[in-house]
């Protein structure tokens, strides 16, 4: 309980802030719901939040993986190709300056409102963090390897598969634990924008009828999942980095 | 410029800063609101703004413009809030459809893709059917502000505003009736007005005499208005609402399309901005009941029907 | 040699983006991703037509002042929270954890609750500055930490107060670092503006982003989109050259 | 051994704990007193114990047993009064500060105001005159090793410790070094330990030779060095030179197990 | 000079390019020869080119001028064909694979099925058989740089390139890699090159040494070293080694500008 508290004492403190401010306050609950009161209706309907869960997972999980690999496959492509590495690499600088959730109604515009956006949209999001960090990892190759392998007389095959490959494992893990949260959040937020299906939609449904606790219990759910996420792909990140080291 | 003792009136807009508040504007402009001893300010809405009825809630705004239904909502969720009248006692939310499925009458809806943008728009539609006694057999295609996907084929219909995304489409070259099919919600048995004006009971009762004013300044600038309908949207486009980039056609165009909207039907002596009280204890709580609302409370603890015809009386 | 290899990068991103460019126009023109996907020269128009200057001015500089209010809040919170966390290290592990919570609070949920118990411009700004915090207190943990090792002994070996070490070791080896972070937020306190923007503001670059896609003007919304990315990118390159100056400095 | 000893440890263990919750046994019951103004050297394998044992003479870590005293004071005590003076194998200078402030950084770090001209002697003493404005990244390895023993010294602590200052250098600049050290420490003739691998440096420059042997850190064997100072090179090409170091290296084989 | 050298420099420049538009010109005219199945070392200070010789010779650098011949062929060649054996200063194992699996890299590099019978056999040889399943990490850098020595030898290269591959060791583990050194060496006569900066290493382990010096890199001295094979440890402590080393260590300090 003492190492929990030790631990978690700021998410807590919120939680307290939270209460104490809306009871205080006396204000309506449509400004702002009692944290007890979004506690039980997440308790008592575990099936509706359960669905819209789902229905993120359901956008943010393919959004996450199309991005991560497509970001890979680009990165790789680089390697291969100066023409695609001249092409690639401003466009991520331009992307990583870029707040890409602000260009959501672009996107939504030029790609219909249909799910698929929605996967486009959070891919777009992750590709950035797994193009950058998967390019630096192929070429954080260690050091005097490369050497070794041109005096061994590895083809490119060879310094592709055993050397670049492995070598950006970690990078790929760094760039997981930057996505993953990140792919919640973002699933979150398009569904809002286009309300189509999940968390976001609900919320949005929810809040123009005024109940704000399930708006909030949504939110909640998202930020358990984007937290769950942040510290599963940590520890994951930590476990192969040892291996790596 | 403004007298500082001038006591302030905060209002809250439902939408975007556009013409649709037209009468606003002008009494802002011409100093209607001061003449009337006070000094109005204003926040905008938005399609992801908080509902007026959280700002009025959070003490942020004391008057403000609200939907029937989400009025309903709030007060279900206790806050205690009064109707004063409406801006717009026809609703231009209609259904725009395509002559290959065309919406005449609420069985046309029954099997269609239709594209609308948000719960108010769904709700609409679901309230048509349960008036008709029909069965809810439609589907959702979510969609934004724009109506161009009913014209690329991702819906067989769509749910816009008579002041806006039709007139988009005749701005495209489109023609009422021959390209594509109008159909007013009032004219598929649901019947609302669009903008409720409303605020708090307890603030009508500690200031009566200022909402007066407020609602008296508010029917000179509707009035002043109808006269010239680019005035007001000259407001919007180079003062009021200079940061949303309106092109000031379409603004001058909605306005002049809207001013019939601010009138009842075949009532032109009712006053501007007044609320009709037949109107709402009929198709209103029909509509309100046809949309699953129980339990409504009486219409006089919810609409005030004296404010506006005592603010006429003063002009 | 080095003025010619940096000289290089400069031609090859040039050439990139030039050939960026030409593909958007070739696209937009052939319309191959739809009527919402225009071609750069109608954007380009769009950008320039004298009419709008003063309102990309005036949008341009309400998201600007925003973004920075809520930078210079969020910096100043997110390294005050690393200090702190640095000073007293038993407070480490809740600090962590409480920004990661904060940083997984959406900020959809966010801006309508700030609209309603804040004002419209603060929200822009709070949402602007929750963002920053996170990412300016994770580069405050990493860089008030990255004094050598090596280095921490001999201040100790010349016992140095505890004052001194922080003021002549712990912070000028954390610039770099730091200077990294203050180029990372960048993006994220336009983001945090922009979507604070969409939830009622009247003014901003949000807004006209909004206010264009409800209003079908497809040149105004991509052009907005440009504007607000240019800013953000010239803000983001210009740190990234002080970034540089400092890491020749300090490393 | 002495009666007021500069440096003394007695029945000094230190045992470390490992990741994998092993422990290891780095320093068991070593007893060493070392007299002012004595140059001793310490040689032994790698991992024997002993940057662990100057570690704990300069209090950045404390012994599991025993006792430390460094001139009959607790070992911090001694830094805290900013008498110590320390360089390590990588010169760990500041890279943001000039070469001149890096070796005035004692001073600062004391609160005290800055000795100009004692940091100019120096500066020149150690062949750096030329670049007191360089910064250390523009200086090469072994120009930056100077600056850190000239750092070392600029507070003319009472005793100085030295972790293989020169251990990245090849032979050459290595014996170059050696001599430089020679002339500084004969002026001010500082209570020295002297870590390093390389039997010929630790012969050159030490009053006293003391020989570790791992697993764990023991003192093997201790020898007296018996040539006459001031000493140079030439020394290094005696018949006597050769055969003390033939002896050490062998009194370091002894007993080294064939280990990592 | 022998009819078909192994390796064969004919006039070798090689000139950098420095970052502030200056050129440095590491090797100048270089001419040298080593016969098959010839053990030579290279001394020289630091930043003399010894390295870059090395490099040349592996194909990871092409000379500015002269023409390089190994076994006949360009230098190039011989990688490709997976005839040569490379150890660097840093191990540069792969931190990924475990230890068996770093020095049956080059079998998966040339494409050939892994001889696990020889793997395992150098495995044994370098003393690291309880650590056939550890990764590097789990190593200290002197088992990390014998196992990089197993790999350099594994697909028994007709010519072998050695850059200090003993450098960060003290000398007691140092001395004792000598040792397995010259045992492997000794049952396969490869043609091998070896980088040093310690004058008794090479003296111990080469049939002929070269001393360059810096700037430019010039060959200075040629030493041919008498001791016949094989030795072993004790000819090390002889008049005449000792003998050798001081004439080397001046040969080396001659023209040895004071530098960094
Ligand atoms: N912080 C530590 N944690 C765990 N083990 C340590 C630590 N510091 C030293 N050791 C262990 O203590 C032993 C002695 O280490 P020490 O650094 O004193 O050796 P050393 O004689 O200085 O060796 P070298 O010549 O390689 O510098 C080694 O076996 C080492 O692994
Ligand atoms: N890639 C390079 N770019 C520029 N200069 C280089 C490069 N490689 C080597 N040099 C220069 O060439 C000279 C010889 O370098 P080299 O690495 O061959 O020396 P070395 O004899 O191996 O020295 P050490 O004993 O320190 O390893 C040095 O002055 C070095 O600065
Ligand atoms: C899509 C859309 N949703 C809501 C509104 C706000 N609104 C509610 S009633 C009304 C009257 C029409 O002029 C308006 C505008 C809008 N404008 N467009
Ligand atoms: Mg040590
Ligand atoms: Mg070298």
């Amino acid at each position: 309980m003492k190492r929990f508290l030790a631990r978690w004492w700021g998410p807590c403190l919120l939680l307290l802030v939270w209460q104490v401010g809306v009871q205080a306050s006396g204000v309506n609950q449509i400004v702002m719901p009692h944290p007890m009161a979004v506690l039980m209706d997440m308790a008592s309907n575990p099936l509706v939040y359960g669905r819209a869960a789902a229905g993120t997972l359901l956008v943010a999980v393919p959004g996450l993986t199309a991005g991560l690999a497509m970001g890979g496959m680009l990165a790789l492509l680089c390697q291969f190709s100066a023409v695609m590495e001249y092409l690639l690499t401003p466009l991520a600088m331009m992307l990583s300056s870029i707040p890409v959730v602000a260009i959501i109604p672009v996107l939504s515009r030029l790609f219909g409102y249909h799910m698929t956006t929605l996967i486009i949209i959070v891919a777009i999001i992750c590709f950035l963090p797994a193009f950058v960090y998967m390019h630096a990892g192929l070429r954080s190759v260690p050091a005097g390897s490369l050497d070794v392998f041109s005096v061994f007389g590895a083809g490119a095959r060879a310094r592709l598969l055993l050397l670049r490959l492995p070598a950006s494992v970690p990078s790929c893990m760094t760039a997981l634990r930057i996505a993953a949260p990140t792919a919640i959040l973002a699933s979150l937020t398009a569904e809002y924008l286009m309300q189509t299906g999940g968390l976001g939609a609900l919320f949005r449904i929810t809040t123009a009828e005024f109940r704000s606790e399930r708006a909030f219990g949504c939110s909640l759910v998202a930020m358990v999942l984007s937290v769950c996420c942040f510290f599963l792909a940590l520890h994951a990140e930590r476990a192969v980095t040892r291996r790596w080291r | 410029a403004e007298t500082p003792s001038l006591p302030v009136v905060r209002l809250k807009l439902g939408w975007i800063a556009n013409v649709q508040y037209a009468g606003e504007w002008i009494a802002l402009d011409r100093g209607f609101f001061r003449d009337q001893g006070l000094d109005v300010t204003w926040t905008a809405g938005g399609p992801n703004a908080p509902d007026p009825a959280v700002m009025l809630a959070a003490g942020r705004a004391d008057l403000s413009y609200m939907s029937w239904l989400p009025f309903l909502d709030a007060v279900a969720r206790g806050n205690d809030l009064v109707i004063l009248g409406t801006e717009m006692p026809r609703n231009p939310l209609g259904v725009i459809s395509l002559p290959a499925h065309p919406v005449r009458v609420p069985r046309d809806l029954l099997g269609l893709r239709i594209l609308a943008q948000g719960v108010n728009e769904t709700t609409s539609i679901n309230a048509v059917l349960a008036i008709a006694g029909l069965p809810r057999q439609w589907t959702f295609v979510p969609a934004g502000f724009a109506p161009d996907p009913l014209l690329d084929g991702q819906g067989d219909a769509f749910v816009g505003f008579d002041t806006n995304q039709k007139l988009t489409l005749e701005m495209m070259g489109l023609k009422q009736d021959r390209d594509f099919i109008f159909t007013n919600f009032a004219d598929l048995g649901f019947v609302t007005p669009a903008a409720l004006l409303v605020t708090t009971r307890a603030y009508l009762t500690q200031n009566r005499p200022r909402v007066v004013a407020f609602l008296r300044a508010l029917i000179q600038g509707w009035t002043f208005n109808e006269t010239d309908p680019a005035v007001a949207a000259r407001l919007v486009v180079e003062k009021y609402g200079e940061d949303y980039g309106f092109d000031l056609d379409q603004q001058i165009l909605q306005n002049r399309s809207q001013i019939p909207f601010t009138h009842y039907r075949g009532m032109p002596s009712r006053p501007l901005l007044s609320l009709d009280r037949d109107m709402m204890a009929g198709p209103m709580y029909a509509a309100a009941r046809a949309a699953g609302r129980t339990a409504l409370p009486d219409i006089d603890r919810i609409a005030d029907f004296t404010v506006v015809p005592e603010a006429f009386k003063g002009i | 040699m080095k003025y010619v290899t940096h000289f290089r990068a400069a031609i090859t991103a040039a050439v990139g983006f030039a050939v960026i460019l030409v593909l958007w126009q070739v696209i937009g023109s052939a319309k191959l991703l739809g009527p919402t996907f225009p071609p750069l020269s109608s954007v380009i128009a769009s950008l320039t037509v004298p009419y709008r200057r003063h309102l990309y001015i005036r949008a341009g500089l309400a998201t600007l002042s925003t973004a920075a209010w809520g930078y210079g809040i969020g910096q100043a919170g997110g390294l005050a929270a690393a200090l702190f966390g640095h000073l007293l290290p038993f407070s480490r592990a809740g600090l962590d954890r409480l920004a990661s919570v904060i940083h997984a609070i959406p900020m959809i949920a966010l801006g309508p609750l700030f609209m309603a118990v804040l004002s419209p411009v603060w929200a822009g700004t709070a949402i602007a500055a929750i963002g920053v915090f996170f990412v300016s207190y994770i580069a405050g943990c990493t860089a008030i930490e990255s004094a050598a090792p090596t280095h921490r002994d001999l201040f100790q070996i010349f016992g140095a107060s505890p004052l001194r070490r922080l003021w002549l070791l712990d912070v000028p080896s954390a610039l770099p670092a730091l200077v990294t972070g203050l180029r990372q937020a960048v993006p994220v306190a336009f983001l945090g503006t922009i979507l604070g923007e969409w939830f009622g503001s009247a003014h901003g670059l949000g807004l006209l982003i909004l206010s264009a896609m409800e209003n079908f003007q497809i040149a105004l919304l991509w052009s907005t989109v440009i504007l607000c990315c240019g800013l953000s990118l010239i803000i983001f390159v210009l740190l990234g050259y002080v970034e540089r100056i400092v890491g020749r400095h300090y490393r | 051994m002495q009666r007021v000893p500069a440096i003394e440890l007695s029945h000094v263990s230190k045992t470390f704990q490992l990741n994998d919750g092993r422990s290891i046994l780095a320093l068991d019951d070593i007893s060493l007193a070392i007299r002012e103004g004595e140059f001793v050297a310490l040689l032994g394998p790698s991992g024997c114990g002993k940057s662990t044992i100057l570690r704990l003479i300069a209090a950045l870590d404390t012994p599991g047993a025993g006792q430390i005293r460094v001139e009959g004071v607790a070992p911090a005590e001694l830094s805290r009064a900013h008498r110590l003076g320390v360089a390590f194998q990588d010169a760990a200078l500041l890279p943001w500060l000039s070469i001149a402030a890096n070796i005035s950084l004692p001073f600062r770090l004391a609160g005290h105001p800055v000795d100009q001209a004692r940091v100019d002697d120096l500066i020149r003493r150690v062949g750096l005159a030329d670049f007191a404005h360089a910064r250390p990244g523009q200086l090469s390895g072994g120009m930056r090793q100077r600056a850190a023993i000239a750092r070392a010294l600029v507070l003319s602590p009472e005793v100085l410790l030295l972790d293989e200052p020169f251990g990245a250098l090849d032979a050459v600049t290595r014996r170059s070094m050696n001599l430089e050290l020679m002339r500084l420490w004969s002026t001010q003739q500082i209570t020295t330990l002297l870590i390093t691998h390389d039997v010929a440096e630790a012969l050159f420059l030490a009053d006293r030779i003391i020989v570790l042997r791992p697993r764990p850190g023991r003192i093997a064997h201790e020898v007296d060095v018996p040539f006459p100072r001031p000493r140079d090179a030439t020394i290094m090409r005696t018949e006597q030179f050769h055969f003390m170091a033939d002896t050490l290296t062998n009194m370091l084989a002894d007993g080294f197990d064939e280990q990592a």
